[in-house]
This record gives C-alpha cells, structure tokens and sequence, in this order.
C-alpha cells in the first residue's frame, strides 16, 4: 500500500468509524440506526433543496476550513476563524447596507470588505506574537469574544436604531442568485461557493508552490532556520496570520451577503470557525482535502435536520458523530498502524 | 390559503406544526407555551404527534431556521409557526417560495398573503405588574432586568415603568439589560447589585437570564428570611421558579408574572384555519381583551389591595381610557391624570 | 565472572535499517571500553539497548555474568548500569539536585521531597569523586561541561557500576576535556567500569583500555588499546585508510575580504560578549578562532551574519558596511554560513532535504520565476549537491529530520560552498562526526580557500584549529588576545592563550 | 454608594464569576504542566455540569442539602472518565492535542443534549431545587468590615476553590509527584530515562485535569445556571485556559488569573452601581476582560514559558 493511498485512507476510515460509533449510539439508546442513517442521507440527497442546502452549508465552512489549514501550515493555530468571521460578517453588511453602487462594484467591495476585517482581526494576534511573543491560541480566543461584543454593539447602535439586526443589504451586494436558488427549488444556495473554490485554488498555489508559501511553511517549522536564512520572521507570522484571517472573513461574507443578508446580534457563536478547524484537520490540512471535508460536514449538518422529524433520532447525534470522525483522525496513527500491518501482510 | 382551508374541513388530515428558535419546547418561554398550544390543539382534535398531526422542529442556529420552515411545508402540514420574532426574515422568506402553504409567526408582523402574524400587548401585561410592584414595594426602588434591548423587551420595560408610576410615582425603577436571553450568571450579578442597592421587587425580561435573577433572589432570601424580596416572572406563570425551602418551610420568591397567552394564541389561529379562516395576511394582536396577556393566577403573595388596583387599571385600559405606552417617547409623554 | 556487562549477537530493526546486526560487547570491571565507528554505525543504538530504551530482536544481554532481560531504563538502573547521553537529558526550569533526584527523591513528613537532605547527598558524591557542581544552581544557568557533570552524577546518584558516556567530549572544550579525563579516572579508581562512544581517537588512546569497532550496524571485533593506532583503528571504523593531516599547500593571501573594527556586541543579558574586537580576513586565507566555549563566539558570528544587532564598531565585507543590513543582504553580499547548531539555525528538519538545500536561495533565478518556485529545478539541484558531497539520504525527498547528524552537516556545508561565497563562515563545522566526514569537511574548508575566498573558522577543537587554520586568532572574554601561525605555536600555547594567562605580553590590540 | 458597599456587592459576584474557572485553569495546570494540551477543558465542564445537574435532580428528596456537594463529587468522576478519552487520544494514539481537545468539546455538548433529550424528552433540563446559595463564613464573617467584604453572602465553593488552589500549588512544587509530573511536561525522555513512566503520568494528569474541570462545570451549573442546556457552559472552559496560561501554568497565578477575569466580568454587570464605571459603554466592560487579559500578556507576562514538551507527544526513542 503506498503512502498516498494511506493518507486517502485514513480520514475515509476515520468517517466509517465515526458512523458506526454513531450507529452503535443509535442502538443502545433505542432507535433504528437504518432509519436514522436514511433520514440522514435523504436529508442531503433526497432532493435538490436540501442537496443545496447542502452546498450552501459547505461553503464557510470550506472557507473556514482554509482559514485554519493556512494558519496549521505555518505553524500557527488559528482558534479565532469564529471570531475573524463574525466581523467579517458585519463589515460585508455593512457595505451592502451602507453603499449604493452598481453590483459590479458593490457586490466585490462588500467581499473584500469582509476579507480586510477578517484579515484586520488576524493581523492582531499575528503582530502580537511577532512583537512579543505572546501565544497565538490564547489571544485569538480572547479575539472572538471581543468580535462578538464589538459586533453586536455596531449593530445595536450604529447599523440599526436598538434593534436586533441590521437591514437587510442592497440587492446590488448580494450572493444570492434567483438562478440558484430555482436551480435548487428555493434553497438558499448562492454565488459564495464560486468564490470559495477560487480561494481553495488560491490556497493551494501559495502554500506549494510560491516563494512565499515556501517562507510561510518554513518560519511554521523552524524560525530559527529561517531567520538564518534571510526570511523576515515576524513579517511572515503576520502575514500567515493575515491571509488566514482574510480566508476566516470572507467566511462571514457568504452568511453576510450570501445565506442571511443581513447581520444580527449573537448570544453565542456561530460555531462555524470551531467547525473549520475540525474541517481543515480532516482535510488534513490541504486545499482539495478542506472543500472534501467541507462537504461531508455540511452535509451531515444540513441532513441531520431532518433526522427528528423523519426517524425521531435527535439531531444532536451528528454532532456527535462529528466530533468522533474527529477524534478518530486525530487518532489516526491507530489507522495507520493498522494499515501498515495490513500491507505487511499483502506484501 | 383558500385550498388548504378546504382541505382543513377534513378532521383526519388536518396537520399543525411549529418551528422553535434556539430555545426548544421547554424553555419555560413562549416556545413552551406555543407547543402547550399545538398540543392542547392535538387533544381537542384527537391528533397524533408527527407527520400529519402536530408537530414540531427545534432550531440549532439561525441558519436553521428556513430549512426548518421549508421541510414542514414539504410535508404539509397546513399551518405553520414560526415561534419568535428571530424567525421574522425566514418566515417571511420561506413563505413566498411555498405560496400554498400556511404560515404564521409569533411576536412580529410579516406581510405576505399566507401569513398571519401574532402579537401580543406586552406593554398592557407589564403595566399590571408594574401596578403590583408600585403597589408591594416597601423600599420605593425597584428593578427591570431585559434580555437585549430591541423594540420588544422596550414594550415590557416601558409598560411597566408606566404601571408602577401611575400607582407610585415616588417609585425609581432601575432599567438594565444583561445583553442576553440566555446569560443566568448575568442576571444574577445584575440582580445581586439591584437587591444590594435596596431594590426589593425586580422585574425580568430576559429569558433563561432570568434564571439568575430568581436564583439570587432565592439566595438572599435563605440568607435573609425576614427580608422582603421578590421577583416578577415573565411570559408564564414563573411561581415554581420562585419555590424556596428556607428551615423546612416552603416560601416563595414570585411576586407575580406577566403571562402571555402563546398557547392560547396558537391554538385558537389553528382552529380559526381548520375552519377555513386562516387570517392570511392579517396582524393579530393579544392583549388584555382577549386574555392575550394576563396576570399569573398564581396570587398569593400579592395583596388584596394590588389585586384591587389590577382590576380597576384593567379596565381602564381595556376601555380605552388610558394607552398604555411601548416606547420610550411614549413612556416620556406619558400620563394617567 | 570476567566480564561485567556482556551483549551477545544483538540485532536492532527500525524500520527500513538494521542498525545493530550481530554486535558483540564484553566489558571487563574496572575497565574504560571504547565504542568506536562512523555516524549512523549503531553505536548510540546498541547503548540505548543496554540502557533499556530500545528492546532488541534479538541477543542476550549479561551482567556480571547473570543472563537479564532490560525492559525499560529502571531495570537498567536497578542493575547499576547509569548512561550519559549524547543530547542531554535534564529538565531546564529545574535545580541541579532537582535533575539529579528525579524519580528516587528523598521524602519528609512522607509526603514532601526532602531537598535539604537531596542537597546534602548530591554534594557528598560530587566531591567524593571531584565533580565540583553547584546543587543549587538551575540549569539552564550552568555551563554545558558543568551540565555534563549532572548527568554523570545522575547516574552516580543510584549507584551505577557501569556508566555509559555515549559521545562526552564532543560538547567540551579542552580543558573541560581534560577533566572529564580526570572525573574518569576517579571513577575506575572507585570500581567502576565505563564504556566510552567517541570519534576522537586521540582520546581512545589516551584514556582507553579496549575498544570495540563497530560498521555500518556490523560489529568489526575488539581490540588492546595498547595493540593499535590511530591510524589502525581508523581504517577498521571506515573500513579504507584515512589520511589524518589534511594536505594542503602554503596560503596565499590576497585582499581583505571581512574586516572587523573594534566591534562591541552585547549578549541576551545585556552584557558585553564581544569587547572591542577587531579582526580581519583576506580572500585565499582561512583565519582559525581559538578559544573557550562562551568566550563569544556565537556573538561574533551572529553579529557578522546580521543574526544580532552590535552595539558599536564595525563589520565590513569586501568593503561594505554590513552592520545595518538584514540577514539576507548580508547572504546576497557573498557570506556563506555552516552554523554551530544545525538542529536550530541550519535546517528546517520537517522540509525534504531537498529543498532545504535551497533555503537562501529559494526566492532567486532559477529556483524561482515571478514568485513561484520551480520545483524541477531545484531537485535536480539537489540531487547534484547530494552526489557531490557525499549526502547519505534514501532521498532527495526524505524529511531532514530522518538523516544522521553527520549527513545533516553534509547536507548543510554542500549548500553553503556551493554557493560559493567570498567569506565562508563555519561554526563547529565537525562536531560530532566521524573522522572519514571530518577530512571530507576539511577538505573541502581547504579547497574554498585556494579559489581564493576567505574562510572563517571557529572551533573549539585545537586539533582541528592546527591543521585547518593559516592564522590563529585566540579568542577570550570577547577579545582576541593574540594572533599566531599554526606553524609556529604548540596546543600547549594555545590553551594557555585561551585560558587568559598571557594576554598581558602578547596582547594585540587594533589590526590584526 | 459607599465604596465599602460596592465591595460587598463586587466582591462576593468577582468570587463567584472565578469559582469555576479556579477549579478548571487548575485542572488545565495538571495536564499541561505534564505536557498535554487541554482545550477540551470546556467540554470537560459541560460534562461535570450536565451530570452534577442530573445528580441533583435526581438526588435532592434523598439527599437534601447535602446534595449539590455529593453532585460535585459525581461532576469529578464523570469528568475524570470522560478525560479518559482524551488521553488514549493524545497519549496512546498521539493524536494532535489541540484537535483531541476539539473533538472533546464537541463531544461533550453533543453528548450531554443527546442525554438530555433521552432522559428527559426535551433540550434542557428541570431547574435544581438543591444549589448552592449564599454563605457566610463561620468566625471572619464577624470581622468588621473585611468580613462584610470576603466573607459575608458569598459561596463556600469559592473558598474550596481557593484551598484547593494552594493544595495544587504544594504538590506540584513541593511533593515528588509534582516533581515528577513537571519534568515529564519539560522533558519526557529525561523523566523516561529515570525511570519515571510518562505515559502513566501524563494520564493521571489528563484524568486529574478532567476531574478537576468537572467540578468547575458543576460549580457553576449549581452555583450559577441550575439546570443544564446547550447554553450552560458557554466559553468558560476557554476563559479557564487563558486564565492558566495568563497564570503562567501556575496553580497560585492560574487562581489570580480568574479573579482578575472574575472582577472584570462582574463589573460588567454590577458596573451600573458604581459611579464612575456608570457612564462606561457597555460593550467597552464586556471586553474589559479579554482586552485586558491580551495587554496582559503583550505587556508584563509576555515571556512565560510553556513547558517546553507541551503539545508534542511523547514517542520512546524519538528525538
Ligand atoms: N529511532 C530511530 N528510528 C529509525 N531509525 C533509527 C532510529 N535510531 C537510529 N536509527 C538509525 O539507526 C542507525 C544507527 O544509528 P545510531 O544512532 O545508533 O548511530 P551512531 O553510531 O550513534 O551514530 P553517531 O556517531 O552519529 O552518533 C542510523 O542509520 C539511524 O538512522
Ligand atoms: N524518526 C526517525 N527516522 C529515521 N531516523 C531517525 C529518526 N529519529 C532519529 N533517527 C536517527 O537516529 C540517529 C540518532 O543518532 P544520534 O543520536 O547518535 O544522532 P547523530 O547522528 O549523532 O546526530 P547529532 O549528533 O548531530 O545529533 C540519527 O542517525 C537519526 O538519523
Ligand atoms: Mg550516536
Ligand atoms: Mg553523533
């Protein structure tokens, strides 16, 4: 078995594992596991709404998975994609709100709009900790609850008079696509997933195969090393943090400008930038792998609505068979062990 | 509407289903209260729970919500509720894109043909209260706790700043909002800082934050026994959140509540559609009249006197004499002589 | 009972290598056993085995006689078997006496570790065999010989017989050298019996009693110290004859290529390590830096490369001011650089050695076109610079990490020459590697120097000072205190120079 | 206001906010100071308060007061199980510890709903009638004045919280399991080449981080939330964690470190009383906290050092 092949492996049997746990759950506490995985599965593929439902769940996510991944890959962990999201969000609304000009104009300023916040948000723990070393984990988590606070602030008292959520944006900023939507019998589905694709493509050319990608990934393993060899350390830490939280931002932008509109005050998290990393770990932190992983996890969640109502199976089980697919790829040296002594045994 | 009017003459297929926010059916808020509605509605018809009685879905975030609204129209089921003002956007939504199906929402007013949207008086329910809390309170200061401060909660501070003042006008309440529905620990800090600065009755509309508030009215009670303090519920009948044991004896913390009638509301929309009235399009207010809103039945830790009152100022309202304000300019213009 | 410790036909797998293959090991009592073969031979290995980290395939392991089975390194010791390890093995943040008790600390009230009592013991034992250590010192503010120290008292702490040095020497200076010779010695004297792994068989023959070859994982035999040379012991490690004193023809300097004046750095404390100096380096010369570990050499380097910032004087390079210039100026400016720490300053282990041999040179024609990196380009790089130095990898895309440290510095000095800068720097650039690799390097030092470039070379080896340097400059306390022709001095002179004794007579100051 | 009854009402709140996230950051300090990363510490909380409040509900009739303490001694075993988990994760599989700890996390809401909705048919539970209620402390509550400020209305947790602060403080420094334990988070093939057995101590940490979180958990669903949902435990298990490594994975500063958080988060609430804090704009107290904490760490404490083998399983024979 070659290397390649394992690596493909390995997140298939973490998700084949995490299913059958989940079965096993689904067992023990008295429901129909056949039934519930069918509800599940006719909630993603049972029509062309749901399927995109589906997609349209995807896309932050794949965005999100990114934003992770590209800061994993050079060394950094990014816990705040929540929070570069959410101000993301709000400054994509904004614009839509705000700006009265033509769509080819206001649509991309409200998307860029959204990646210079998310990346204004990354830019803080990445200055930080180039400056003074100060751990990234740490200041990112303390970045979401300023975002969240801050956020709702400006829209409580800026964007809207008191009032829970803003208006909705100017036709002229908006993701959303009648085409789309009649393509897929009124699902919410709309233009973001274009954009996350080029950002996937994006990705994936400046990490492998730019200068650049090669000095992010180098200062991730050793900075040591790479002082020594020329590269501005801190300019690098920064800027890895920056594009990530660009990626995390235009996350925002597609709940923004594409699945919601507008943007309202949040009791809590979206929760999406905590799903991005799981997404970008089971993509093991490449391009193609995050929009794979992406997909899976969109699809489980937009599906498991329809679990109670079908099969009466709470939908709380895809969470936890999200977070045991998780585990099990984290874990995945298990696998792989087990692979290595299946292929000693084809040999 | 006019087809699934008909199809409601037929007892058998007549289906009722709601969407929750984030709450659930048991939040001890409206979400409750409008699935006690659906499943009062279930009984009276002799219905069973699921895909073709009553039915409902619980939300896990906002993206849920016109997923949720649209699989219930798949099935569908003949009305529709969207539960809460948050739904307002996909109700509205949701609704243009499934024309033959029902719709209703709860606490905000969506325009389209096949909606009608249900609203209730909070601002006439909290002036009651509010005249009950003029009435009680000993220290002359008392305390609203909001969740976050929107045009709703404003309706119930509002109401019930004016009801304490048109009985009390030597009373101060102290208006503050945790910034959340769901924040119990802020609400208790809240109300440990209000009961601290002498503050005896406090008014909460604020969800599972005010959680906190009867927690720590609860607290300070055992502490305390003698001390006389209370807490205004909210929405339903909240004297089970105000039990305490203190020594063996049973006391407890609940002035009183504002009820608000979700269930009463949702069940009797059902049955106006069942017989082929479905309000399409039209606004639907509760409020004192129609019972929408009330005062808890649970009474016994309210005098005589502020019963009194409560009747006499219901009226009043009732007939028109006076308006109860729902906003803050209205509060300021506001005046009982 | 002859023999105290006893390894029969020992094998070792890792995955893809053999790293010991039927290797036999007897150690007399009261005897100091030398282990001797080239980097990645096993040797390291087979002690872990014998210490209980690894578990062997397949062997029988004797002590005093009785067969054992060392499950893991509490076996080991119960059996008084201790083992100084090549990288050390000490917690940091901790005291010395904290290191030195970990795992058996003495308690009071039954609960508390007892630390007077530790201190107490810990002193006993360092002066009963004259490792003189402050008990109370934290390691990271000890020297790296003291820090040697510690670990021998480690394994003196529970009563070990047999002590394993696996490379002592390669971190010490000559001095500390000599008194870790000394520590030995007592250590015979008081009954024990030490194996040594060293590449230095100047120390064998001084030192050693018996010495056991081993060769690409193959045991070659033992002999008698006293029955052998060094030119013999050589040829079995490698395995062909080895040439000792690099050849090389008489220097022929040329312009000055770095020039140093009255240059002032400060260290991370804040306190001057480098004091006033001044230096220089022609084109076709390889000036030799000669001093104490800590007498700031890492400082100068550092200072040169633009890795620190100096706090006055100036650094030229072919006449160029490089004080205020980044780094990679001062790469692109022709310095070539082979860092004393290849681990942390010369290789990114996680990157294929690939393209770790374009780690200054990624971002330029023609490994790179308008930001995006040729990928062909610089594996065929590569693999050139592999072949041309001798770089034992699987691969060309095999991680850094998985190479042997000699291969790793193979690697490392391939890529800096072959850069071809006018002033190559090379910190330590032997460290740790067997003889065959230590003329290979030599070599190739030498052959920079006669086209004509200038090589600067630090060391703390005064072997390699004489053989490799036209010109001396001692080093001490930041200060160069003389300048001497390797042809017209003795190591004596030198480690007197270095040690600070003459500094008053034969000062030099200014140019140099 | 007198300043005096500002602190009556600041201090007992600032205790109250901090009891939880002292028992957590000082779980957090066991397992990271081992060398295992826990962000699963939130997850670990959900645990211990989803089971302290099904304990409760359970046991009240039979137990009476007694029952939120005897709650908290479930909370422990239950989150100490469920810690379990995370460390055949990191430790026997070597699965990254950030992601392990995410997965946790997950784990843990996904879970306890799933049981809610089984147990009791709905997404949260019935409030407890058994919480843990004001308190004054026996003696120093009669002290004049300090004792109105410390000692009178708050909640004996905090003070257990508290002693167990110090408790933690003297193993980790003072007893060869501490010892043992910070040498295997600052080099564990030092400590393996000694004969200490990392694995063994790593899980004991892990498990002892569990218990320890789960009391947190429990804490605060007793002292604060009575009763569980999806929102009980909601960012205090992060608070927790930055409170340990604002504490420089210190026991004594990990328990400041939440004070401080404590303080910051009730003067968003009680705020309003306080004249000058009166006029402040809400959202700039909401943030005080997570602003300060990062000025915090840019500014005086920049430097602390992680244990140096955190994060980074511990494979024999690797380098
Ligand atoms: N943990 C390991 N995993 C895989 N291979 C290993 C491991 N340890 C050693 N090896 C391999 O085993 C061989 C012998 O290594 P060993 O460390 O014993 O050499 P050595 O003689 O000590 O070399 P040096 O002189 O450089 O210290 C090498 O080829 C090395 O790559
Ligand atoms: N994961 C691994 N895979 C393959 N080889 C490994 C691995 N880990 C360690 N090794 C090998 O194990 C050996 C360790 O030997 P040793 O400790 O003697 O190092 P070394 O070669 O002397 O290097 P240095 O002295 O520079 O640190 C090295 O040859 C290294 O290549
Ligand atoms: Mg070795
Ligand atoms: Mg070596």
């Amino acid at each position: 078995m070659s290397n390649r092949l394992k690596s493909i492996l390995t997140p298939l049997i973490a998700v084949l594992l995490g299913m059958v746990v989940g079965a096993i759950i689904m067992l023990i506490s008295g429901y129909n596991p056949i039934a519930g995985f069918s509800s599940l599965f006719a909630g993603v593929f049972g029509d062309v709404y749901s399927f995109g439902e589906s997609i349209r769940q995807m896309t932050p996510y794949v965005l999100a998975g990114l934003a992770v991944a590209f800061a994993f890959r050079t060394g950094l962990f990014n816990i705040g994609v929540e929070g570069q999201l959410i101000v993301g969000w709000l400054a994509a609304v904004w614009v839509g709100v705000a700006i009265d000009a033509p769509k080819i104009i206001h649509l991309p300023l409200a998307v860029i709009a959204a990646g210079l916040a998310g990346a204004l948000w990354g830019f803080i723990p990445g200055i930080l900790k180039a400056k003074f070393r100060v751990h990234e984990v740490i200041v990112t988590i303390m970045m979401n609850y300023i975002a969240l606070h801050v956020a709702n602030a400006i829209i409580r008292t800026v964007l809207s008079e008191k009032s829970d959520k803003t208006d909705k944006i100017a036709e002229s900023a908006s993701l959303a696509s009648p085409f789309l939507a009649q393509l897929t019998d009124y699902s919410r589905l709309h233009w973001g997933f274009v954009i996350s694709i080029i950002c996937v493509v994006v990705m994936w050319f400046i990490l492998e195969k730019t200068t650049l990608g090669y000095e992010l990934r180098s200062v991730g393993f050793n900075q040591h090393a790479s002082q020594y060899a020329g590269m501005n350390v801190n300019r690098n830490i920064v800027l890895s943090m920056v594009i990530s939280g660009a990626f995390a931002g235009l996350a925002g932008a597609m709940e923004g400008l594409g699945t919601f509109q507008y943007a309202n005050i949040k009791a809590g998290f979206t929760g999406v930038g905590f799903d991005g990393i799981a997404v970008a770990l089971l993509g093991g932190n490449t391009a193609i792998g995050v929009v794979l992983a992406a997909f899976l996890f969109g699809a489980l969640k937009v599906g498991a609505l329809n679990m109670p109502l079908q099969s009466g199976v709470p939908n709380e089980l895809v969470e936890i068979i999200i977070a045991l697919i998780i585990f099990f790829v984290a874990a995945s040296y298990v696998i792989r062990l087990f692979l290595d002594r299946l292929s000693r045994k084809e040999d | 509407s006019e087809k699934t009017g008909d199809s409601g003459n037929n007892e058998d297929t007549f289906s009722v289903a709601m969407v929750t926010d984030i709450g659930g059916v048991d939040d001890k808020s409206f979400n409750q209260s409008a699935w006690e509605g659906l499943q009062a509605f279930g009984a009276e018809h002799g219905l069973e729970k699921g895909i073709g009685g009553y039915e409902y879905l619980q939300s896990q975030g906002d993206q849920d919500y016109a997923p949720n609204l649209n699989k219930l129209a798949r099935e569908k089921f003949d009305v529709i509720y969207g539960i809460g003002f948050l739904m307002q956007d996909a109700v509205n939504e949701i609704a243009q894109q499934q024309p033959e199906s029902n719709f209703a929402i709860v606490d905000a007013v969506v325009d389209q043909p096949n909606v009608a949207s249900i609203t209730f008086k909070e601002h006439e329910g909290s002036f009651l209260v509010g005249v009950i809390a003029g009435l009680t309170t000993k220290t002359n200061k008392i305390g609203f706790v909001g969740g976050v401060e929107i045009p709703l909660i404003e309706k119930f501070e509002t109401g019930f700043v004016a009801g304490v003042k048109a009985v009390n006008p030597n009373a101060n309440v102290d208006v503050q909002y945790s910034g959340a529905f769901d924040k119990p620990e802020a609400g208790q800090s809240i109300a440990n800082g209000m009961y601290s600065a002498g503050v005896d009755i406090i008014y909460h509309a604020s969800g599972a934050t005010g959680n906190g508030v009867f927690k720590e009215a609860k607290d300070l009670k055992v502490q305390d026994p003698e001390r006389e303090l209370y807490v205004i519920g909210v929405d339903k009948d909240q004297a089970p959140e105000g039990d305490v044991e203190i020594n063996g004896e049973m006391k407890n913390v609940t002035l009183t509540s504002m009820v608000k009638r979700v269930d009463i509301a949702v069940q009797d929309l059902a049955n106006k559609t069942k017989n082929g009235e479905f309000p399409g399009g039209e606004l639907i207010e509760y409020g004192l009249d129609a019972n929408g809103v009330s005062v808890a039945e649970t009474q016994d830790n309210v005098s005589k006197e502020a019963l009194d009152a409560v009747a006499e100022w219901t009226e009043k309202i009732k007939s028109g004499e006076i308006t109860v304000p729902q906003t803050r300019d209205e509060l300021a213009s506001f005046s009982v002589n | 009972m002859e023999y105290v410790i006893e390894m029969l036909d020992i094998r070792k797998e890792f995955p893809g290598i053999v790293a010991n293959d039927q290797i036999n090991l007897q150690v007399k009592k009261g005897e100091i056993h030398a282990l001797l073969g080239e980097n990645g031979a096993g040797k390291s290995t087979l002690m872990n085995v014998l210490f209980g980290l690894y578990q062997p395939e397949k062997g029988e392991i004797k002590v005093k006689g009785k067969t054992v089975n060392i499950s893991n390194p509490n076996v080991a010791n119960d059996l008084g078997i201790g083992m100084v390890h090549q990288h050390f093995m000490l917690v940091e943040t901790f005291t010395v006496t904290e290191n030195i008790v970990l795992g058996s600390e003495p308690t009071k009230a039954g609960a508390f570790v007892n630390m007077k009592d530790a201190e107490q013991k810990v002193g006993e034992i360092s002066q009963k065999y004259g490792l003189a250590v402050d008990p109370k010192a934290k390691i990271s503010d000890i020297s790296v010989g003291m820090q040697q120290r510690v670990e021998i008292l480690k394994t003196l702490y529970r009563g070990a017989e047999i002590l394993i040095f696996d490379e002592p020497t390669a971190v010490l200076t000559p001095q500390e050298i000599q008194e870790l010779i000394q520590i030995m010695k007592n250590l015979i004297n008081e009954g024990k019996s030490i194996i040594l792994i060293t590449h230095k068989l100047k120390e064998i023959m001084e030192v050693c009693d018996r010495v056991t070859v081993i060769r690409k994982g193959k045991g070659i035999g033992t002999v008698n110290v006293s029955d052998t040379n060094p030119n013999d012991l050589a040829n079995l490690m490698v395995g062909r004859e080895v040439e000792f004193t690099t050849e090389k023809i008489t220097a022929s300097p040329k312009e000055e290529v770095l020039q140093i004046n009255q240059l002032t750095v400060e260290d991370s404390r804040g306190i001057a390590a480098v004091n006033n100096l001044s230096l220089s380096v022609r084109a076709g010369e390889i000036v030799g830096i000669a001093g104490v570990d800590g007498n700031g050499q890492t400082e100068l380097i550092e200072a040169i490369t633009g890795l620190r910032k100096s706090k006055s004087g100036s650094v030229l390079v072919k006449g160029k001011e490089v004080q205020s210039l980044s780094p990679r100026k001062i790469t692109e400016s022709g310095v070539g650089h082979i860092p004393q720490d290849r681990h942390k300053h010369g290789l990114v282990l996680d990157f294929p050695i690939g393209e770790n041999m374009v780690l200054q040179t990624y971002y330029q024609k023609p490994f790179s076109s308008k930001g995006v990196l040729q990928f062909k380009t610089i594996y065929d790089y590569a693999t050139k610079l592999i072949k041309e130095f001798d770089v034992r990898t699987p691969s060309e895309y095999t991680e850094a990490r998985a190479l042997s440290g000699g291969n790793q510095q193979k690697a490392i000095i391939g890529r800096e020459i072959d850069r071809d800068p006018d002033l190559l720097i090379a910190a330590q650039p032997t460290r740790g590697l067997d003889v065959g690799a230590i003329e290979f390097i030599h070599q190739r030092l030498i052959d920079q120097r006669d086209r004509g470039k200038a090589v600067l070379l630090v060391s703390f080896e005064l072997e390699e000072i004489m053989n490799v340097a036209d010109r001396i400059a001692v080093i001490y306390e930041g200060e160069i205190v003389a300048v001497v022709d390797p042809k017209e001095t003795t190591e004596q002179e030198l480690g007197l120079l270095m040690a600070g004794s003459k500094r008053s007579e034969k000062g030099v100051g200014g140019n140099v | 206001m007198s300043i005096i009854d500002i602190l009556m009402i600041i201090v007992p709140s600032t205790l109250l906010w901090a009891t939880p996230l002292i028992f957590t950051a000082l779980g957090g300090a066991f397992s990271e100071r081992s060398g295992v990363v826990n962000i699963g510490l939130e997850g670990l909380m959900v645990i211990g308060a989803f089971s302290a409040i099904v304990f409760n509900l359970s046991a009240a009739s039979t137990l009476g007061a007694a029952t939120p303490w005897v709650a908290l001694l479930v909370a422990m075993i239950a989150g100490g199980i469920f810690a379990i988990l995370h460390a055949i994760a990191t430790i026997s599989f070597r699965a990254d510890q950030v992601v392990s700890g995410v997965a946790i996390n997950l784990l843990a809401i996904g879970l306890c709903l799933y049981l809610v909705k089984l147990i009791y048919g709905k997404g949260q539970t019935d409030m407890i009638q058994k919480s843990f209620g004001k308190w004054n402390v026996p003696v120093l509550s009669d002290i004049p004045v300090i004792g109105d400020i410390f000692f009178r209305n708050t909640y004996a947790p905090a003070f257990l919280a508290i002693a167990v602060a110090i408790l933690v403080y003297v193993i980790m420094y003072k007893t060869p399991f501490g010892l043992r334990l910070r040498s295997v988070g600052e080099h564990p093939m030092a400590a393996d080449t000694m004969g200490i057995n990392v694995t063994k101590m790593r899980y004991i940490a892990v498990v002892i981080s569990g218990m320890l979180a789960g009391v947190g958990g429990a804490v605060y669903a007793q002292a604060i939330s009575s009763d569980f949902g999806h929102a009980t435990i909601n960012g205090q298990g992060f608070m927790a964690l930055a409170a340990l490594i604002f504490g420089k994975w210190h026991p004594l500063g990990a328990m400041g470190a939440a004070l401080f958080f404590g303080l910051a988060q009730s003067l968003s609430f009680v705020g309003k009383n306080i004249p000058l804090i009166a006029d402040v704009p809400n959202v700039i107290l909401l943030i005080a906290p997570y602003v300060l904490t990062i000025i915090a760490l840019a500014g005086f404490i920049g430097k602390a050092d992680a244990p140096k083998a955190l994060g980074t399983p511990y494979i024999k024979g690797k380098r």
